[in-house]
C-alpha cells in the first residue's frame, strides 16, 4: 500500500517564536515593574554615556565653597571639594556602571564557562569544578575583596577583576543546573548520537537555550557588582582617581558630611545607587520569574478564580 | 588644683585613633603614648607652651662637664598606685632593662636609650645616667620615656626578655601618674580614675574617659548629643556647626605637615630630570597652597616651608613658602629647555613630563590635595597621575627595590613631627634608607651636620645648626612642604581648662591638659 | 541507615574546605607587598634593631614554606598565633571582637528572618495583588540600598534620638548589669536595624519565590482538593517544603553577614569583628587576618553544614 | 565489505550494566560494587526491510538495548554486528561514518526538536555534522526530499516553521525526516508514538511501515502490544534484561508461549466494550534489576512456576506448540 | 430524581499573559448517578482536566468560570471556592494525573491520609490511623507502609496510595484524572482492576478522565467524548463504539489499534485541534472531519439528544439520512 501521507491544513497559526532578545523585550513589555526598571536604567545609562556633554560643570572644577548648599545653579549643592553634585552624580554613575558592566562581563565569562563545562561534561569535571565553586562560595567575599584590593592597590581595573572573580559562583551554579537539564533534552542526545562534536552541541544547542537565564543572571550580577564597588569605595579601597558613586559617598562620609549638615552630599549618590540596583533587580527578577515555569501557577492564593454570569447555550437533556 | 571652680566629675574625650596596646613595648599609636604620659612617671615634661622642659618625676638635673653623665634628683616618697614605693631605682631598672633587651623584647624603646651605657640609682632619689657620647637631646628623649614599676615588670623578663612584649599589662595598670587606668576595651573606651597618691599636681576631675570612634560623623554627633565632652581632632567640616551649637573650638598650630616628595636619590634610574634643583623649584611655584588650605583643610592649616614645623619652636624663621606663580614656574621650565609637546605636555630627555604621584590611601587629605596640584601642574605642562596605594604598599613602592629608592618619582604624604627636631632631621639621612627615608635623599654633608647637632648640648648652638640644616634642605627640596595642619579641639560649654597643644589636648608632651580641665 | 553517607560526605567536605581556605588564606596574605614589620616599625624611635627583632619575633625571617608548616602545626593546637598589632593572642582579640559583633548581628538577623519570612509568605499568598506589589517593592528597595548608605540614612534620621556610634556610652566604673545592658541595647538598635532591613529585603524575596515554587506543586492542589483551608495548606504543606531553599540561603547569608558587618561597624563605630578584619588588613596583621578568615570561613562552612543537615532532616528524599 | 547475506543488525548475547554508586561509606567498608543488570544476554536480529518490535514492561532494558545497538552506551560483553561488521569495540572516530547508517527517533516529539531551530535547520543539521550533502542548494534539496519522505509535503510549507508551530505528529515526522536525511539503513524508534495523541499515531506508524517497505530495517520499541501486533513483522518480548519470547508478530499474539507474554496480552484493554475479559494480572511490581532472581528470572511472578524454575535459567528455544520455526520462547514449561 | 453530580453549561476561561483569553471549556454539560462510571475522553488539551478542576472548585486564580455544578441538587460552584470546600473529599474526591507529584514528598503517606480523615471529622487520633491502615490494605498496600515517604514507594504503589487517600472520607464521587498515564501496562491493569472493584464495593460514582478509549471501554458504562473544550458526544460506551453519532468518535475508535484486528486499516485523523484562544466559527472539528458539509463551516452544532441516553453535537444528525456512524 502506498497512501500518500499528508498532514494538510489545521496547522496552528504561526506565531512569532520568542527569540533571546524577545524574551527580554516581552518581559519588559508585560511586566510593569520590569518596564519601570528598564526605563529608569536606560535613563541612567544614557546620562552616564552622555556625561561629558550633559554634566553642568567640570568634574574637577571647584565652583563654590566646600559643602555649598543647594542653590539654583547647583540644585544638589556642592561636595567636600566644592564640586557640583549633579556633575559628580552623572560622572559617578558612569564609573559605577562601567565597573558594574565590566565586572559582570568578567564573572559571566568565568561563571558561564565553568557552568557550561561542569554541566555539560558532568562526572569528574563537574565535581572538581563544583568543589572549586563551593570554595569560592564559602569565602567571605567582602573581606577577601578588601584583602585583594589592598594587595593589588586600588585601581578600577583591579576592582573589576576582584568583583568579577568573586561573583561568578552564582552564575556558574545557575548555568550549570540549566545546562545539565538541557543536556538531557532529547535533541541534544540526538545531536550527540549523530556524532556532533562538543563545541557544536554547546554553541548550537546548549548556549542558546541557556542564554535567557544568562541574561537574567547578568542583570542581577550587574546590581551586585555595583553594590560591591560602592562597598569597596566606602572602605577606602576604591580607585581615588576615579569618581564612582561609591567614591562620592565615601568622600562625603570621610569629611563628616552628616554632622556638618551637608545631607545633599550623601543622600543623592546612595539613592542613585539604590535606584540603579533596584532597576536591575526589577528587570532581572521579572526575567527570572518569567523563565521559571514553576513560579507561574500557585495552587493556593488569596485570589481565587472568578465566576461569570451564566452563558447558556447547549441543551442538556439526555 | 585648688581653684574656685567645680572639681570632680568625669571628663569624656573622643578620639578617632585609639590605643593599640597598654604595653609600652608593644604600643605604636600616639594615643597610647599620651596614655603613658598620664599613667606612668616620666623624668621630665614640657611646660604649658611646649618650649621648656620642666620637672616631673625628676625635680632637678645636672650634667657633667663632658656631657656624658647626667644626674637626676627624683621625687621623694612617691608611690605606685598599688602602694609600693616609687624610687630612682625603678627608673634605673627600666633604663638598664631596655638596654639589655634592646635587640629583643625592648626593641620598641631602643631609640630612646641610644648612647646610654647604663643607669644607676645610688639612693632612692638619685638617678645617674652614663652616656657613651655627649648627646644633644637627652631631655627630649627622657620626655618620652615611661618609667615602669620594677616590681611588676621584672616578673616578665622570661624568654630572654621576649616576655616583656607578651605581658598584656591589663587594666587596672600599676602606674604612678595623675590617673590610674581602670578599664580598657580595645577600640571602645579607656577609663582613667584620679590617682590620689600622685606626687605632682592632682587632676580636678574624678575620672577621665577616652572613647574611640571609627568615624568622624559618629564622633561629632556624640559630642552634639553630649555623650562626650570634647573631641581632640575636630574634622574641619564640622567646625562651623559645632561653633554654632555653642561648643568651644580651640585652634593652635600643629605639627602634622603635608609634603610633596621628590625621589632625591642621586642613583635614581629614570626621569632623572626630577633631580634637577631648578626643576624642583619650578614645581614648588606651581603649588597653590592657599587653595589646598581652603579646600582640603577649610582654613585650619598654614602654608608650610620647612621640615621642622613652627609649633616646635625650632623652625627657621627666614624660610618662606614659595610663591604660587605659574608664570614663573613656566618660565623656569622653559629656561630648562623642556619644550611643550603634544597636548601641551612638556618633553624632557625625550619623554613626556608625565609622572606618577604615589599617595597613601590612609591619609585622606592626599587625594584632594593631589587634584588641586594636578590641575595647576597641567598649566605648566606637567602631567601628574595619581597612584593611590595603601600605606604599606606605598612605602614599599617608594623604597623599592630592597630599600634602594630607584623607581618612584613623586609622592604626597604627611609627617607628624616631634617637638625636638632631631627625629624630623634624621629622616633624610643616608642611614634611614629602608627605614624612615621616604625621599631617598642621601647627602654626606647633611649627614655630618646631623651628627653634629645630635652632639651639641648647648641648645643655642644647636638651634643655629638646626636652622642651617632646614635652609639646606629647603634649597635641595627632597620635600616641598605644603601645609601645616592646625590642631583643633572642641570642648563642651560645660567644661573649661583644657590645654591645647600641637599634638592635641590629649598628648604625650605634658600632663597639664587633663590635670587642669574642670567643670565650669 | 539512611544518609549516614550523606552526613559523612558533607562533613568531610566541610573539613576539606576549611583546610583549603586556611591554606589559601596563608598564601593570599603573603602575596601582599610590605609586611607587618615595615608597617609596625614606622614609629619615631624605631631602629634597625627593632625591625630585625620584629622580623624574628613574627617568624618572618623564615622561609614561606616553614612559616606555613609552623602555622599549620600551631593551628592544630588551637593556637592562632599572636597579633602583630598588640602582641596578644589572636584568639583573645578575636573573641572580644566576635562577642561584640554577635549580639548586634543576631538581633538584626532575627528581625530579618521573622519579618522576612512573614512578608515573604504573605507576598506569595497574595500573589498578583497590590499587597504583593507593595511588599516586593519594599523588599527590593531595602535590598537595593548600599548597606552603609542605609546606615548613614538612619544616622541622619535618628541623630539625637538614638545613639549613632559606639557600643556603650558608659563611662561609669562597674555599672550595674541593667544599666549596661540598656546602654548597649540602645546603641545596638541602629546597626541591628540596618542589617535587619537589608537582610529583610533579601529574605522576603527568597521566601516569596520559594513559597511560590512550592505553591505550584501538585501536592498543594491535592491538599486543596482534600478541603484544607489555605492557611492550613501553607502551614502544613507549603512552609516545610519551602523551608528547604530558605534554609540554605539563610545559612549562606549568615556567613556573609559578617561581611556586611564590616560596613555597618564602620558606620556605627562598632568594635566588632568586621572592624577587626578591616584594621588587620590595613596593619598587615597576618595572624589576625588569618584568624579572622578562619573564623569567617568556618562559620560559613558551619552554617552550610547545618543547612545540609537540616536539609537532610527536612527532606526525606535525601539519601 | 559487509558479508553477503549477513543480517542488517545482529546482536548476540549483549550484556549492559550500570554500576550503582556505592557512596563514601560503601567504598570505605569495601562493600561489593553493585550494578543494574539492564541488559542480560539479549540476542536479536533485524533484517533490512523488516520492522521488529521490542516490547516489555518499563525498566526491562528496551531503551538500553537500543542505545547499546547504536553504541551510545558501552556493552559489557556480547557482540553487535552491523551489516556483518562487528562494531562492538569501535572507537568514537571509527563510529562516525557508521552513525550515518543507523539513526534513532526518540519518544518525545516535544522534546526531541530544538525549539530554537527551524525545521530546515533541524533536518539539515545531520548533514552539516557529517559534512555531507555538498553545496547549500544540494543540501536544501536533500532536506526537502527527506521531509517529503516523512510525509510532510509540500516541504516548503514546513521548512521555515519552528517546532512549536507544528502538531505533535508533525514534529515526530520532522524528527524522522532528520533521521532519514542521511539515508540510513537502520532506524531505531524508541516509543515513537507513545507521547502522541491517538488521532495522529497511526499516521506516524504508517510512515514507518512505508519506510520499511522501501528497505529500511526498523527496530521499534513499544510497550503497546496492540500497536506491535498491528505494525511489526516480528515481536520480541523482553523481561528483566532478557528476551523471553520472540517470533512473527501474528504468532506471538495469537499463540503466546511464555506465561509473561500471555499475561501481557491479557491485560491489553480492547476497544470494544463487549469484549471485556478478565485480565490475568501479575502481582507485584517489576522486580529489581540489581538483584535478578535465580533460575528463571520470571519465576517469582509466574502463575505456573514449578520448583525447577527457581534453579534453572531457561534459554530461548523453539517450543513444541509453535507453528513457525522462528517462534521461540524461554520457558521450561512451554 | 436529581443526579448525584450534574455539571451544567460549564465554561472556563484562562487569562493569558499577553492579555488574551483562552476558552478552555466551552459549555460542558455532563452528570453521573450513584454507582455510575463515566469515562471522559479526548485529545490532549481538549479541556478534560480543566472540567474536572472546575467541578471541584480548584481552578487557578487566572481562571474564570460560569455554569452550574449541582451536587445532589445544590449548586456548589455558585459561591466559588468557599461553597465547594465542605464538599471536597467528603462528597467528591480526586486522584490526580501523575501521582508522583500529588503526594507531599516530605510527609509520610499515612500522615497525609490521616490529615484528610481528621479534617472531615471522620475519626481522630488512633482511630484515624487505624482507618488509614485499613484503607491502605484495601488498595493492596501493607498497612505498615503508612510510615513510608512517597519516594520510597514505586509508581504503582504511589498511585494506589493516592487512591486510598481519595477514599478516606467515603466520597460519593471519585474523579480519577488519567490515573494510569505514565504507568506500565501491567501496573495500569492492576490500578484499573482496583478502581473497578472499589466502585463495585463502595457504590462509588466514578469519573475517569483519560485519552485512552479502550480503558473507557473496559471500565465505564458511560462515555463522554470531548473535543476543543466541549463534549461532542456522550452516551453508553457500547453505543459509542457500535453506533457513534459523531465522526470524531468514529475516527477515534478507528485510530486505535486493537488486538485481534491486526489487519485492519488504522486511520489517522489529519491536522490538529483548533486553538482555543481564538473564537471558533462553525464546527470545531470541521477541518479534520471526513464528512463535513456546508453548515459545518458556519454554524456550530449543539449537543443534541439523538437517542435514548445518547447525545451528539454534529450537523449530520440533523439529516436523518446521513447519520454518521
Ligand atoms: N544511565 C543509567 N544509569 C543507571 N541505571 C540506568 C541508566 N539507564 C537505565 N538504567 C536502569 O536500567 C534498567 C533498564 O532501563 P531502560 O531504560 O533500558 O528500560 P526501558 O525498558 O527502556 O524502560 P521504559 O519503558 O521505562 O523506557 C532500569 O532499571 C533503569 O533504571
Ligand atoms: N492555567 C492555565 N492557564 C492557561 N491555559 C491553561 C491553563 N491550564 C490549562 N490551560 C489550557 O486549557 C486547555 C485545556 O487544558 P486541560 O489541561 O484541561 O486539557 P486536558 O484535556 O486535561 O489535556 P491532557 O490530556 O493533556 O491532560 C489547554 O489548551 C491548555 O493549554
Ligand atoms: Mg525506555
Ligand atoms: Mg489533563
Amino acid at each position: 500500500m502506498s497512501v500518500v501521507l499528508h498532514e494538510p491544513g489545521a496547522v496552528a497559526d504561526p506565531e512569532p517564536v520568542p527569540s533571546r532578545g524577545g524574551i527580554l523585550w516581552n518581559t519588559i513589555r508585560r511586566r510593569p515593574s520590569a518596564a519601570v526598571g528598564a526605563v529608569v536604567l536606560s535613563l541612567v545609562v544614557i546620562a552616564a554615556v552622555l556625561a561629558p556633554w550633559i554634566a553642568p560643570y567640570g568634574l574637577h572644577d571647584q565652583v563654590g565653597p566646600v559643602f555649598g548648599p543647594p542653590s539654583w545653579s547647583h540644585p544638589l549643592g556642592l561636595d567636600d571639594g566644592g564640586i557640583d553634585m549633579v556633575t559628580l552624580l552623572v560622572w559617578g554613575a558612569r564609573i559605577s556602571l562601567v565597573v558594574g558592566f565590566a565586572a559582570t562581563l568578567v564573572s559571566m565569562i568565568i561563571g558561564g564557562a565553568i557552568g557550561v563545562l561542569a554541566g555539560y561534561f558532568g562526572g569528574k569535571t563537574d565535581s572538581i569544578l563544583m568543589r572549586i565553586t563551593d570554595y569560592f562560595l564559602v569565602i567571605p567575599d567582602v573581606p577577601l575583596m578588601i584583602v585583594v584590593a589592598a594587595i593589588w592597590g586600588p585601581s578600577l581595573f583591579h576592582i573589576v577583576i576582584v568583583i568579577g572573580i568573586l561573583l561568578w559562583t552564582s552564575t556558574a551554579r545557575v548555568i550549570r543546573a540549566q545546562v545539565k537539564s538541557v543536556r538531557e533534552r532529547v535533541y541534544v542526545k540526538r545531536a550527540r548520537s549523530l556524532g556532533a562534536g562538543h563545541a557544536r552541541i554547546v554553541f548550537r544547542h546548549v548556549l542558546p537555550q541557556v542564554a535567557p537565564l544568562l541574561i537574567a543572571n547578568t542583570v542581577l550580577t550587574i546590581a551586585v557588582a555595583i553594590f560591591d564597588e560602592t562597598a569597596l569605595s566606602f572602605l577606602g579601597l576604591g580607585d581615588p582617581s576615579r569618581v564612582s558613586l561609591g567614591k562620592v559617598i565615601e568622600n562625603a562620609f570621610q569629611r563628616a558630611a552628616i554632622s556638618s549638615g551637608a545631607w545633599w552630599a550623601i543622600v543623592p549618590p546612595g539613592a542613585l545607587v539604590a535606584v540603579v540596583i533596584l532597576s536591575c533587580s526589577l528587570i532581572g527578577g521579572a526575567l527570572e520569574d518569567a523563565l521559571n515555569p514553576r513560579l507561574r501557577v500557585a495552587h493556593v492564593s488569596a485570589r481565587t478564580f472568578r465566576l461569570r454570569p451564566l452563558v447558556g447555550r447547549s441543551d442538556s437533556s439526555l | 588644683g585648688g581653684s574656685h571652680s567645680k572639681s570632680g566629675g568625669t571628663f569624656r574625650l573622643a578620639t578617632s585613633s585609639g590605643i593599640d596596646s597598654l604595653n609600652p613595648y608593644v604600643a605604636f599609636n600616639q594615643d597610647a603614648y599620651s596614655m603613658f604620659e598620664y599613667i606612668y612617671p616620666l623624668l621630665v615634661q614640657y611646660d604649658k607652651d611646649n618650649k621648656q622642659f620642666v620637672p616631673d618625676f625628676a625635680r632637678s638635673w645636672t650634667t657633667s662637664k663632658d656631657g656624658k653623665t647626667w644626674t637626676f634628683t627624683t621625687v621623694a616618697g612617691a608611690k605606685w598606685s598599688d602602694g609600693k614605693p616609687l624610687t630612682a631605682a625603678d627608673a634605673a631598672w627600666t633604663i638598664n632593662t631596655d638596654i639589655k633587651y634592646k635587640g629583643g623584647g625592648a626593641a620598641n624603646a631602643a631609640g630612646l636609650i641610644a648612647h646610654i651605657r647604663r643607669a644607676v640609682a645610688p639612693n632612692p632619689t638619685t638617678l645617674v645616667v652614663h652616656y657613651a657620647a655627649a648627646p644633644g637631646n637627652v631631655l627630649g628623649q627622657f620626655q618620652q620615656f615611661a618609667i615602669l614599676p620594677k616590681h611588676v615588670w621584672s616578673k616578665h623578663l622570661g624568654h630572654k626578655g621576649a616576655d616583656l612584649k607578651t605581658f598584656p599589662n591589663n587594666a587596672p595598670v600599676v602606674g604612678a601618674g595623675p590617673f590610674k587606668l581602670v578599664e580598657y576595651k580595645k577600640n571602645q573606651i579607656a577609663l582613667f580614675q584620679r590617682n590620689d597618691s600622685f606626687f605632682g599636681p592632682k587632676p580636678q576631675v574624678d575620672a577621665f574617659g577616652l572613647r574611640i570612634f571609627s568615624n568622624d560623623d559618629a564622633m561629632v554627633s556624640a559630642l552634639k548629643a553630649h555623650e562626650i565632652d570634647a573631641i581632640e581632632a575636630v574634622p574641619a567640616t564640622a567646625i562651623k556647626t559645632l561653633k554654632s551649637a555653642g561648643f568651644t573650638i580651640t585652634q593652635v598650630p600643629g605639627v602634622d605637615q603635608t609634603d610633596f616628595i621628590f625621589n632625591s636619590n642621586p642613583k635614581k634610574k629614570t626621569h632623572r630630570e626630577l633631580l634637577n634643583l631648578k626643576l624642583k623649584e619650578a614645581f614648588a611655584h606651581a603649588v597653590d597652597r592657599d587653595q589646598i588650605i581652603r579646600v582640603v583643610f577649610l582654613g585650619t592649616a598654614k602654608p608650610a616651608d620647612s621640615i621642622v614645623p613652627q609649633a616646635t619652636g625650632w623652625h627657621n624663621p627666614q624660610l618662606k613658602p614659595e610663591s604660587f606663580d605659574l608664570g614663573l614656574a613656566n618660565k623656569m621650565l622653559d629656561q630648562l629647555g623642556y619644550k611643550r609637546g603634544s597636548g601641551g605636555v612638556r618633553v624632557a630627555n625625550g619623554h613626556k613630563m608625565a609622572y606618577d604621584v604615589i599617595t597613601p590611601t590612609s591619609v585622606q587629605s592626599t587625594s584632594r590635595t593631589f587634584q588641586i596640584m594636578q590641575a595647576s601642574f597641567a598649566k605648566i605642562g606637567v602631567q601628574l597621575r595619581q597612584k593611590a596605594l595603601d600605606a604599606t604598599t606605598a612605602f614599599d613602592e617608594m623604597s623599592g627595590p630592597n630599600g634602594k629608592y630607584l623607581n618612584f618619582d613623586l609622592a604626597l604624604w604627611d609627617w607628624v613631627a616631634l617637638i625636638d627636631p632631631d627625629f624630623m632631621l634624621s629622616v633624610v639621612t643616608c642611614a634611614q634608607y629602608g627605614g624612615w627615608s621616604d625621599s631617598g635623599y642621601c647627602d654626606k654633608k647633611y649627614d655630618r651636620m646631623y651628627s653634629q647637632q645630635q652632639l651639641t648640648p648647648n641648645q643655642d648652638k644647636r638651634r643655629a645648626l638646626v636652622w642651617k640644616m632646614q635652609k639646606y634642605l629647603y634649597d635641595r627640596r627632597p620635600y616641598v612642604w605644603l601645609a601645616t595642619q592646625d590642631s583643633v579641639d572642641a570642648l563642651s560649654p560645660k567644661w573649661t581648662g583644657l590645654v591645647p597643644s600641637p599634638q592635641g589636648p590629649f598628648n604625650s608632651l605634658s600632663k597639664v591638659s587633663l590635670t587642669s580641665v574642670h567643670q565650669k | 541507615m539512611r544518609g549516614a553517607d550523606y552526613v559523612v560526605k558533607r562533613t568531610a567536605f566541610a573539613l576539606v574546605t576549611i583546610f583549603v581556605a586556611v591554606s589559601i588564606n596563608f598564601v593570599l596574605f603573603r602575596l601582599a607587598p610590605g609586611s607587618a614589620v615595615s608597617n609596625l616599625s614606622r614609629v619615631p624611635h624605631a631602629t634597625q634593631e627593632l625591625r630585625q627583632a620584629l622580623k624574628r619575633q613574627f617568624g618572618l625571617d623564615k622561609s614561606r614554606g616553614r612559616q606555613y608548616l609552623i602555622y599549620l602545626e600551631q593551628l592544630t593546637r588551637g593556637n592562632l598565633g599572636v597579633s602583630f598589632e598588640n602582641e596578644q593572642p589572636v584568639s583573645t582579640n578575636l573573641k572580644t571582637a566576635i562577642l561584640n559583633t554577635l549580639p548586634m548581628v543576631a538581633l538584626g538577623t532575627l528581625f530579618a528572618i521573622v519579618v522576612g519570612t512573614l512578608t515573604g509568605v504573605i507576598a506569595a499568598w497574595r500573589r498578583g495583588t497590590p499587597i504583593e506589589g507593595a511588599t516586593v517593592t519594599t523588599a527590593l528597595g531595602f535590598y537595593s540600598m548600599p548597606t552603609h548608605w542605609l546606615g548613614l540614612m538612619l544616622v541622619i534620621l535618628f541623630t539625637g534620638i538614638l545613639p549613632t556610634g559606639g557600643m556603650t556610652n558608659d563611662f561609669l566604673i562597674n555599672p550595674s548589669f541593667w544599666t549596661h545592658a540598656r546602654d548597649v541595647l540602645s546603641h545596638m538598635v541602629l546597626p541591628s536595624l540596618t542589617l535587619g532591613l537589608v537582610l529583610f529585603g533579601e529574605y522576603t524575596l527568597i521566601v516569596r519565590s520559594a513559597m511560590l515554587e512550592t505553591l505550584g506543586e501538585d501536592y498543594i492542589l491535592t491538599a486543596r482538593a482534600k478541603g484544607l483551608r489555605p492557611w492550613a495548606i501553607i502551614r502544613k504543606h507549603a512552609l516545610r517544603n519551602a523551608m528547604l531553599p530558605i534554609v540554605t540561603l539563610v545559612a549562606l547569608s549568615l556567613g556573609y553577614i559578617v561581611a556586611g558587618a564590616i560596613l555597618i561597624e564602620t558606620v556605627f563605630s562598632w568594635p566588632g569583628v568586621g572592624r577587626a578584619v578591616y584594621d588587620a588588613v590595613l596593619n598587615r596583621d597576618y595572624p589576625m587576618l588569618q584568624g579572622a578568615f578562619l573564623f569567617l570561613t568556618i562559620s560559613v562552612v558551619f552554617f552550610n553544614l547545618v543547612a545540609d543537615l537540616l536539609y537532610y532532616k527536612l527532606d526525606p528524599r535525601i539519601t | 565489505m559487509s558479508a553477503v547475506g549477513a543480517p542488517l543488525l545482529d546482536v548476540d548475547d549483549l550484556v549492559v550494566r550500570y554500576p550503582v554508586p556505592r557512596g563514601l561509606i560503601g567504598l570505605l567498608r569495601r562493600r561489593p560494587q553493585l550494578a543494574v543488570h539492564a541488559v542480560e544476554g539479549v540476542t536479536l536480529v533485524v533484517e533490512a526491510g523488516e520492522l521488529v518490535a521490542l516490547v516489555g514492561e518499563s525498566g526491562c532494558g528496551k531503551t538500553t538495548t537500543a542505545q547499546a545497538v547504536l553504541r551510545l552506551v558501552d556493552p559489557l560483553s556480547g557482540s553487535i554486528r552491523f551489516q556483518g561488521d562487528d562494531i562492538t569495540q569501535l572507537g568514537m572516530r571509527a563510529l562516525r561514518p557508521l552513525r550515518r547508517r543507523m539513526q534513532i527517533v526518540y519518544q518525545d516529539p516535544y522534546e526531541s526538536l530544538d525549539p530554537r531551530l527551524r525545521v530546515q535547520a533541524t533536518v539539515e543539521e545531520p548533514l552539516l555534522i557529517h559534512r555531507m550533502g555538498g553545496s547549500k542548494g544540494e543540501r536544501a534539496s536533500l532536506v526537502s526530499d527527506a521531509l517529503a519522505r516523512a510525509g510532510l509535503s509540500p516541504p516548503e510549507l514546513f521548512l521555515d516553521r519552528f517546532p512549536h508551530q507544528l502538531s505533535g505528529g508533525q514534529r515526530q515526522r520532522v524528527a524522522i525526516a532528520a533521521a532519514l536525511v542521511l539515508d540510513p539503513q537502520l532506524l531505531v524508534a524508541d516509543e515513537p508514538v507513545s507521547m502522541l495523541d491517538v488521532s495522529v499515531r497511526a499516521g506516524v506508524l504508517r510512515l514507518l511501515e512505508e519506510l520499511k517497505a522501501s528497505g529500511l530495517g526498523i527496530l521499534m520499541i513499544t510497550h503497546d502490544l496492540s500497536t506491535a501486533a498491528r505494525f511489526a513483522d516480528r515481536i520480541a518480548v523482553m523481561y528483566l534484561g532478557r528476551i523471553v519470547e520472540e517470533g512473527p508478530a501474528g504468532e506471538v499474539v495469537r499463540n503466546p508461549q511464555h506465561p509473561y507474554t500471555k499475561a501481557l496480552l491479557s491485560v491489553v484493554p480492547r476497544r470494544d466494550p463487549r469484549m471485556r475479559r478478565r485480565p490475568q494480572i501479575l502481582r507485584g511490581e517489576t522486580p529489581d534489576a540489581v538483584r535478578i532472581p535465580s533460575g528463571c528470572r520470571f519465576h517469582p511472578r509466574c502463575p505456573i512456576a514449578i520448583d525447577v524454575c527457581t534453579t534453572e535459567d531457561p534459554s530461548l528455544r523453539r517450543t513444541d506448540s509453535t507453528q513457525s520455526p522462528h517462534h521461540r520462547a524461554a520457558c521450561l514449561l512451554a | 430524581m436529581t443526579a448525584l453530580l450534574q455539571v451544567e453549561d460549564l465554561h472556563v476561561w484562562f487569562d493569558l499573559q499577553d492579555g488574551g483569553e483562552l476558552h478552555a471549556v466551552q459549555g460542558v454539560s455532563v452528570g453521573v448517578e450513584r454507582g455510575e462510571r463515566l469515562g471522559l475522553v479526548g485529545e490532549s488539551g481538549c479541556g478534560k482536566t480543566t472540567t474536572v478542576l472546575a467541578l471541584m472548585g480548584l481552578l487557578p486564580p487566572s481562571a474564570s468560570a460560569s455554569g452550574r455544578v449541582l451536587l445532589e441538587g445544590t449548586d456548589v460552584l455558585a459561591g466559588g471556592e468557599a461553597s465547594m470546600r465542605p464538599h471536597r473529599w467528603s462528597d467528591v474526591a480526586i486522584v490526580f494525573q501523575g501521582a508522583m507529584n500529588a503526594l507531599n514528598p516530605v510527609r509520610t503517606i499515612g500522615s497525609q491520609i490521616v490529615e484528610a480523615i481528621e479534617l472531615h471529622g471522620e475519626a481522630g487520633g488512633k482511630a484515624a490511623r487505624a482507618q488509614t491502615g485499613e484503607l491502605l490494605e484495601s488498595v493492596g498496600i501493607p498497612a505498615a507502609r503508612a510510615s513510608r515517604f512517597p519516594h520510597e514507594l514505586s509508581g504503582g504503589m504511589r498511585q494506589r496510595a493516592a487512591i486510598a487517600m481519595a477514599l478516606s472520607c467515603h466520597p460519593k464521587v471519585l474523579i480519577a484524572d488519567e490515573p494510569t498515564t505514565a504507568l506500565d501496562v501491567m501496573v495500569q491493569a492492576q490500578i484499573l482492576e482496583l478502581l473497578d472493584s472499589l466502585c463495585r464495593d463502595f457504590g462509588l460514582a466514578l469519573i475517569l478522565v483519560t485519552h485512552d478509549l479502550p480503558v473507557v471501554a473496559q471500565l465505564c458504562d458511560h462515555g463522554a467524548v470531548m473535543y476543543a473544550g466541549e463534549i461532542v458526544e456522550r452516551g453508553l460506551v457500547d453505543t459509542l463504539y457500535h453506533a457513534p453519532r459523531h465522526p470524531y468518535t468514529r475516527l477515534l475508535f478507528a485510530a486505535t489499534p486493537d488486538l485481534g484486528h491486526e489487519t485492519e486499516e488504522i486511520v489517522s485523523i489529519p491536522g490538529a485541534p483548533p486553538r482555543l484562544d481564538q473564537p471558533l466559527v462553525g464546527c470545531p472539528f470541521r477541518p479534520r472531519c471526513d464528512s463535513a458539509f456546508e453548515p459545518c463551516a458556519t454554524s456550530r452544532p449543539l449537543l443534541r439528544r439523538v437517542a435514548d441516553r445518547h447525545a451528539a453535537a454534529c450537523h449530520l444528525n440533523d439529516r436523518p439520512s446521513q447519520a454518521p456512524g
